[in-house]
């Protein structure tokens, strides 16, 4: 897009053709090769040609596997949990500092994230209360879903 | 006696409630709803009186009591914004006509009770609420600031005659008088409108009093020499002065919008008193002399409106000759003498116009009202051939009529004399100046003729001689609502000229002149509204002959004796035992007056000749070019529709694909814009 | 009122109240994860939205928010800017708790027999909590954090009819459009930050003001733009609208009236608030080389045309909606189009009354179409064919909510277009207003088709009697009320509205 | 030659074009989700490389914020997924059509 970019050293340009040229080159050589090989070999299909290579050996089943829901739930717990870690971090980076310097109460500091913590836990209690993280089920659990319309 | 006005509002609420009362409940009272009006009226009628008595101990109320609109559009002259007010002015000719007005309807609510209810009418709670309408309308009109809350109550008044005229919609001939009083009138009210919307465009304002009152703002346009619309100021102020015009000569039954009011007798003979005396038809004629600053303004305005008026004057006298029904005759009259009054305002004679108002509102009143006692007696039977000889049986009807007669005739010392003799006396000495209004004076001079005559062939056909029929010689009882109300209008009849005999004070030099001095502010007045102020206005020159007392004298003898002789043919003809219609002499002039000049037909004839034809044409255009526009327009927009629904392909690939395109359609038009490319 | 003696983070109450209300709901389920006591858990629904109303009706009418030189309280900043409380962010807190209310009451009919209840109402107060902070949002972070939050929910609350396909097509569609959206949108942001170095939206403008960033014109423009986009996909505006037709279709009825009105108005409130405070007209103009309204000014025609033009011909009457719901995002869109280096402050009052208006009678329509699906009458035109005989007060209201979205006279949906239309004239967008008349004339056909359906028509099949369940009848009726309401009260919410918006242009 | 914020952004550019053509291509429901995060992460750099250029840290502070929602959005999004596997047994995003036009 050649918008109004100023970029600052107008100068290194020259080293940017260059980049570029070699980036061209670059993506030229493989699909010239890949062109060449698409002319000249023989075209054979076969079914085994189009199995998945398993070293040799013939595959058995499904290339999906299908896993238990419950993976999937704690999957997901465990991705927003832990993403959740990276908004612990800056505080914790600045919480010595914070305690130490008059300026800031330790309320101030300790309360907002306390405050988040708690609203994590919520939610964690939650997803607990409702079996997400029930690893088998309950048979009071059995008995609701069968009741479930 | 400040404190007084702040009870303004309710003379003209009480007939609201009374409206709402009878609409509500009107058929569990006692009465129909009657008493309801007659308590409403009555204390109308009272707060009126006290307004008079304030205003002549030399207080005046203009009050604005609610804004609806506020424009801010600079007008033609300049003025900054309008504002669209309800307000109240109560200046001496508003004193005057509300007492007029409450009074007469207090006595015909009354009158109603012998008239409506004593004969088993059915839907007397409509009737009662509809005159409380009308008379809710009359007054709010009557003390109307502003020129658009007139309009407005104007129109209400329209509307509750429609209602009124059209009591008993089970005949076949009422409903049609109602839509033709209705649609003539209101033919004359869309004139009226421009001319609300010209005045208002003019001058920023619709005020009747005041500094910024619209009369004030024309007159210094007129100083200015100001161009207005491309027109000069003074010819402006005339054409819009003469599209109000329109709605009061559609109102006030002047010719060519006549045609409605005698059809209008198809009404209640009470609807018909209150129409013709203090209500309707008054409006138009109250119309003029409450902006009569803004027509003094425009000295061809007012000879049109004289000549007019004259012209009127004479025009329904001679329709009224040759009428058998009884409330036909006193319709022409009334339209000839609203003439007489119009005639009085356009020379000026503002003093003489209102002064013949009051007259008027008094004997016209009392005749209708007497015309209904003796349908009352005649058991509801109109034709004057069919009657007879009830001066015996009803003395107290004949009476009161009688005086209500010489009135109406102009006979001294009765008080339709001494407004009509002043009116022609204004209009004579401006004549002597101006052929225009000479003209018109000629005309009603004539007429005087006319109304003497018609008025007491219709006395002696109804009283004197024999009984002509069953139900004359065995007349129906009339008990005392009726005769009441006959006794106090005979009474003001008679008396009520004391307010302004001109002629006696010119000739012997006294100051008896009250209706003058009261209207020239002389109790109290609004700056601006009085006499003197419209006389400085006025262009007219008026001279003598040989001297005024002379001219007084000539001016009243001639008309007295047109009069004298107009009735005195009238009881040669028809003061006889056995009187016989004498229609053959009058030719081929017969047939052409009892068809009221052809005016009906000519005017039939232009609607279904020219107005339907025109709208048949719109008919078709609208049907084929305008609907063909539309259709097409709809078909079109449809079926881009459909089309353009399209693009929601349910792909949500599609959908990503669109959007990057649309963010990039608009990337490039800002980018092209704003040259982010070059 | 202590008012001034609490700290100055309680004036984000009516956000913070939807929020704890939702850990409440959080609370609730997690005592009794089993029963489904649907009267307790939309009760505390709409209790905790009526507070959060309450509060900042409160607010404003004790002058929070209002500049002190207009005698009031002063704009509030919350967490060193990060939020703002004033006029603006009240009136659209009014907005989305008001709606907000009402979809929880209708939804206690709606969702009766529904497996995840106490999900649905808690992810509807996340989500109107993330539109209230919306309305608060004073950066760049917290506006993206706030959208996301109001975003996610929607998604989850679009597919929440799990086994029903329209239900997850239309959430399916709604998030994938909604993700590349915020992708764009949160690429914009990153870009604006380039250019200027901050992401408070006062700093931008210093920084744009003092001229430092017309170097970076380019990268500030396409940033620019790419706001926009965010914007738009907020409230379903062309290019960004493609996921609302389906999205509505498919959602629960109450959760389209959520999503239509209260979502709508929080994508508005932040377009208002970044593109007055942050970017303004002529400095960004000399720094990017073109007015940014040039952009809402093409949207807003495009959008109402397609969305008026769209719903014309549909025979779904939820899809009717959505795509009229389009159209009227055209309509606001107007607020921006006509804003200018010297005023525009009447034509954003309009575009904010509009959307208070819009918040009532587009919320009861779509809960109209919320009170058939729980009948089971059907979803076309046909189906509504003499629903007026058998429940005459709803289909009188809903008459109230069409008459007022096609903007006939005397109704409040007149007042904000006709101010919208005077408002464009008046900046000179004849174009604009041009569109404005015939998108309105086109969008009477299909309005007044469903009122004639079911008033009018004759019923394809015999129908009993139909139940009249109470919650969803209760919202319909009060939104109607309000709509009619409006008339006599359009006064102070035009000027509430036309402060808002002079204070922000100021 | 040193590294210049303007490597980063084209960078970033490049990210984000990878991550729009992805969408543009592919019919996979998570091919899908994945690309977008790919244009998030763009943004990403963007931000940092910024925060880097200005010396204020509010940019990379926000990055942290939009990778935890990016988190958030992609847990929404599988759910969806889930969903959408269930009642159309397949993860085609081209597959649900009953609602268009």
């Amino acid at each position: 897009m050649c918008m109004r970019f100023k970029l600052p050293n107008v100068t290194e340009m020259n080293d940017w053709i260059a980049i570029g040229a070699l980036a061209l080159v670059g993506v030229l050589i493989p699909l010239g090769m890949m062109a060449v090989s698409y002319l000249l070999r023989p075209s054979v299909p076969e079914t085994s040609k189009r199995a998945t290579y398993e070293s040799g050996e013939i595959p058995t089943g499904d290339t999906r596997v299908r896993f238990n829901i419950q993976y999937y739930m704690v999957a997901l717990l465990f991705l927003i949990f832990d993403i959740e870690t990276v908004l612990l971090f800056p505080w914790a980076v600045v919480y010595l500092d914070a305690v130490e310097s008059d300026a800031v109460s330790l309320l101030e500091i300790l309360g907002p994230m306390v405050l988040f913590v708690t609203i994590l836990l919520v939610g964690l209690a939650w997803a607990w209360r409702k079996g997400a993280v029930q690893w088998a089920q309950t048979p009071r659990q059995v008995e609701t879903e069968h009741n479930r319309p | 006696m400040e404190d007084v006005f702040n009870y303004a509002p309710a003379i003209a609420l009480f007939p609201l409630v009374a409206f709402v009362v009878a609409l509500t409940f009107g058929k569990y009272m006692p009465k129909k709803g009657a008493l309801a009006g007659i308590i409403a009226t009555g204390g109308s009628l009272a707060l009126s009186v006290l307004m008079l008595v304030a205003v002549a101990s030399g207080e005046v109320y203009h009050e604005t009591l609610y804004q609806w609109a506020i424009g801010d559009a600079a007008s033609e002259i300049g003025a900054d914004g309008i504002e669209f007010t309800f307000g109240i002015l109560i200046d001496p000719l508003a004193a005057l006509m509300l007492v007029i007005v409450s009074l007469i309807a207090f006595l015909v609510h009354i009158f109603s009770l012998g008239y409506m209810n004593a004969e088993g009418e059915t839907g007397l709670p409509r009737y009662y609420a509809s005159l409380g309408l009308f008379t809710f309308s009359m007054l709010a009109f009557v003390y109307a600031d502003n020129l658009l809350m007139a309009f407005m109550f104007f129109e209400l008044v329209g509307l509750c005659s429609y209602l009124l005229i059209g009591f008993w919609f089970r005949t076949r001939s009422a409903p049609s008088a109602a839509k033709k009083a209705f649609l003539v009138t209101r033919f004359g009210d869309y004139f009226f409108l421009l001319g609300v919307v010209a005045i208002a465009a003019t001058f920023g304002t619709v005020a009747f009093a005041g500094d910024n009152s619209f009369v004030a703002a024309a007159e210094s346009a007129i100083d200015n020499g100001d161009t207005l619309f491309g027109f000069g100021a003074e010819t402006w102020v005339t054409i819009t002065a003469l599209l109000v015009l329109g709605g009061v000569i559609g109102k006030s039954a002047q010719f060519p919008l006549h045609t409605w009011l005698p059809d209008a007798m198809e009404g209640p003979t009470t609807v018909s008193a209150l129409i013709h005396a203090a209500t309707m038809v008054a409006a138009g004629v109250y119309l003029v002399a409450r902006m009569f600053g803004y027509y003094a303004l425009s000295p061809t305005a007012l000879a049109i409106i004289a000549f007019v008026g004259g012209f009127t004057a004479l025009f329904a006298a001679t329709m009224g000759v040759v009428k058998d029904d009884i409330k036909q005759v006193l319709a022409y009259s009334t339209i000839s003498q609203y003439g007489y009054m119009m005639l009085g305002l356009g020379v000026g004679g503002y003093v003489a116009g209102v002064f013949h108002l009051m007259n008027h509102a008094f004997f016209k009143a009392l005749l209708f009202l007497g015309a209904g006692a003796v349908i009352v007696l005649m058991h509801h039977e109109q034709d004057m051939w069919k009657m007879g000889g009830l001066k015996d049986k009803a003395p107290i009807t004949y009476y009161t009529f009688l005086a209500g007669a010489l009135a109406l005739a102009g006979i001294i010392p009765f008080s339709g004399f001494w407004s009509k003799d002043e009116i022609l006396y204004d209009a004579l000495i401006v004549g002597l100046e101006e052929p225009v209004i000479l003209a018109a004076y000629a005309m009603a001079l004539v007429a005087v003729f006319f109304t003497g005559f018609y008025t007491f062939r219709m006395v002696f056909l109804t009283f004197h001689g024999e009984p002509r029929s069953e139900a004359a010689e065995d007349p129906h009882d009339i008990g005392w609502s009726i005769k009441a109300p006959l006794v106090v209008l005979g009474v003001l009849a008679l008396v009520a000229g004391i307010a302004n005999l001109a002629p006696v004070a010119k000739l012997a030099h006294i100051d008896i002149t009250f209706l003058e001095h009261w209207l020239d502010g002389e109790y109290g007045a609004v700056e601006g509204l009085t006499y003197s102020a419209y006389g400085e206005l006025l262009a007219f020159e008026t001279a003598y002959i040989g001297g005024e007392q002379l001219t007084v004298l000539i001016a009243a003898g001639v008309s007295l004796l047109l009069a004298f002789s107009g009735a005195g043919l009238a009881w040669k003809l028809y003061s006889v035992p056995e009187p016989v219609a004498h229609k053959e002499r009058l030719g081929g002039a017969r047939q052409t007056l009892e068809s009221n000049y052809y005016q009906d037909e000519y005017q039939v004839w232009l609607a279904e000749g020219f107005t339907q034809p025109l709208a048949r044409a719109a008919d078709r255009f609208d049907q084929t070019v305008i609907d063909g526009v539309v259709n097409s327009v709809s078909t079109a927009s449809l079926f881009s529709s459909s089309r353009l629904k399209r693009i929601q392909t349910g792909l949500v690939t599609n959908y990503a694909a669109l959007l990057v395109a649309g963010f990039i359609g608009l990337l490039l038009v800002l980018g092209y814009v704003g040259g982010w490319f070059l | 009122m202590a008012l001034l003696e609490l700290p100055a983070w309680t004036t984000l109450a009516p956000a913070l109240l939807l929020a704890l209300t939702a850990l409440v709901l959080f609370i609730i389920d997690s005592i009794s994860p089993d029963a489904q006591n649907s009267g307790l858990l939309a009760g505390t629904t709409a209790a905790g939205s009526l507070a959060s109303l309450g509060v900042a009706v409160w607010y404003l009418l004790a002058g929070v928010g209002t500049p002190t030189v207009d005698g009031g309280r002063g704009i509030i900043d919350v967490l060193g800017d990060q939020f703002v409380v004033d006029q603006l962010a009240l009136f659209f807190m009014i907005i989305v708790a008001v709606v907000t209310a009402l979809v929880a009451v209708a939804s206690y009919d709606y969702m009766e027999d529904h497996t995840y209840q106490a999900e649905y109402y808690s992810l509807v107060l996340l989500a109107a909590t993330g539109m209230s902070f919306m309305a608060a949002a004073n950066s760049l972070v917290t506006i993206f954090i706030a959208l996301e939050l109001a975003s996610l929910p929607s998604y989850a609350l679009v597919s929440i009819l799990k086994d029903n396909r329209g239900s997850v097509e239309g959430g399916l569609k709604y998030f994938l459009i909604g993700a590349l959206s915020s992708a764009i949108f949160v690429y914009g942001i990153s870009l604006v930050y380039g250019a200027t170095g901050h992401l408070q939206l006062e700093n931008i403008a210093a920084v744009i003001e003092a001229g430092e960033a017309d170097p970076y014109g380019g990268l500030l423009g396409l940033g620019i733009l790419m706001l926009i986009g965010g914007f738009a996909f907020k409230t379903a505006s062309v290019p960004f609208h493609f996921w609302a037709p389906e999205a509505y279709e498919g959602a629960p009825a109450p959760i389209s009236a959520f999503l239509s009105s209260a979502s709508k108005a929080a994508g508005f409130v932040i377009a208002f608030r970044v593109f007055t405070e942050a970017f303004p007209v002529a400095e960004t103009a000399s720094a990017i080389g073109v007015d940014w309204t040039l952009a809402f000014i093409i949207l807003a025609i495009v959008t109402m045309t397609l969305g008026n033009f769209a719903a014309a011909t549909q025979n779904n009457v939820k899809r009717m909606l959505a795509y009229s719901s389009i159209g009227h995002a055209g309509y606001a869109l107007i607020g921006l189009a006509g804003i200018s280096a010297g005023g525009g402050e009447l034509v954003m009052g309009a575009a904010m009354m509009h959307l208070f208006v819009y918040g009532f009678m587009n919320t009861g329509a779509f809960l109209f179409v919320a009170l058939a699906e729980y009948w089971g009458v059907g979803r076309t035109f046909e189906d509504y064919n003499g629903l007026g005989r058998r429940a005459p007060v709803a289909c009188f209201a809903l008459a109230i909510f069409m008459f007022s979205l096609a903007g006939i006279p005397p109704l409040g949906g007149f007042w904000s277009k006709y101010f919208l239309f005077t408002g464009a004239l008046e900046a000179g967008l004849i174009v604009v207003a041009a569109a404005l008349v015939i998108n309105s004339a086109l969008s009477l056909y299909y309005y007044s088709r469903l009122v004639k359906a079911v008033w009018i028509e004759e019923p394809v099949t015999e129908r009993d009697g139909l139940s009249q369940p109470v919650g969803l009848y209760a919202a319909i009726v009060v939104a109607a009320v309000m709509t009619l309401a409006l008339l006599p009260l359009f006064g102070p919410v035009a000027d509430t509205a036309v402060d808002a918006a002079t204070a922000m242009l100021a | 030659m040193t590294v210049g914020v303007e490597h980063y952004v084209l960078l970033s550019m490049a990210l984000f074009a990878i991550g729009l053509f992805g969408i543009l291509t592919r019919r996979n429901a998570l091919m899908f989700l994945m690309s977008v995060e790919l244009m998030l992460n763009a943004a990403n750099i963007n931000l940092i490389a910024f925060a880097f250029y200005h010396g204020n840290l509010s940019g990379q502070v926000f990055a942290l914020f939009t990778m935890a929602l990016a988190a958030a959005e992609v847990a929404v999004g599988l759910g969806i997924i889930l969903l959408l596997y269930r009642n159309f047994r397949d993860v085609d995003v081209t597959v649900p059509t009953t609602m268009r036009w």
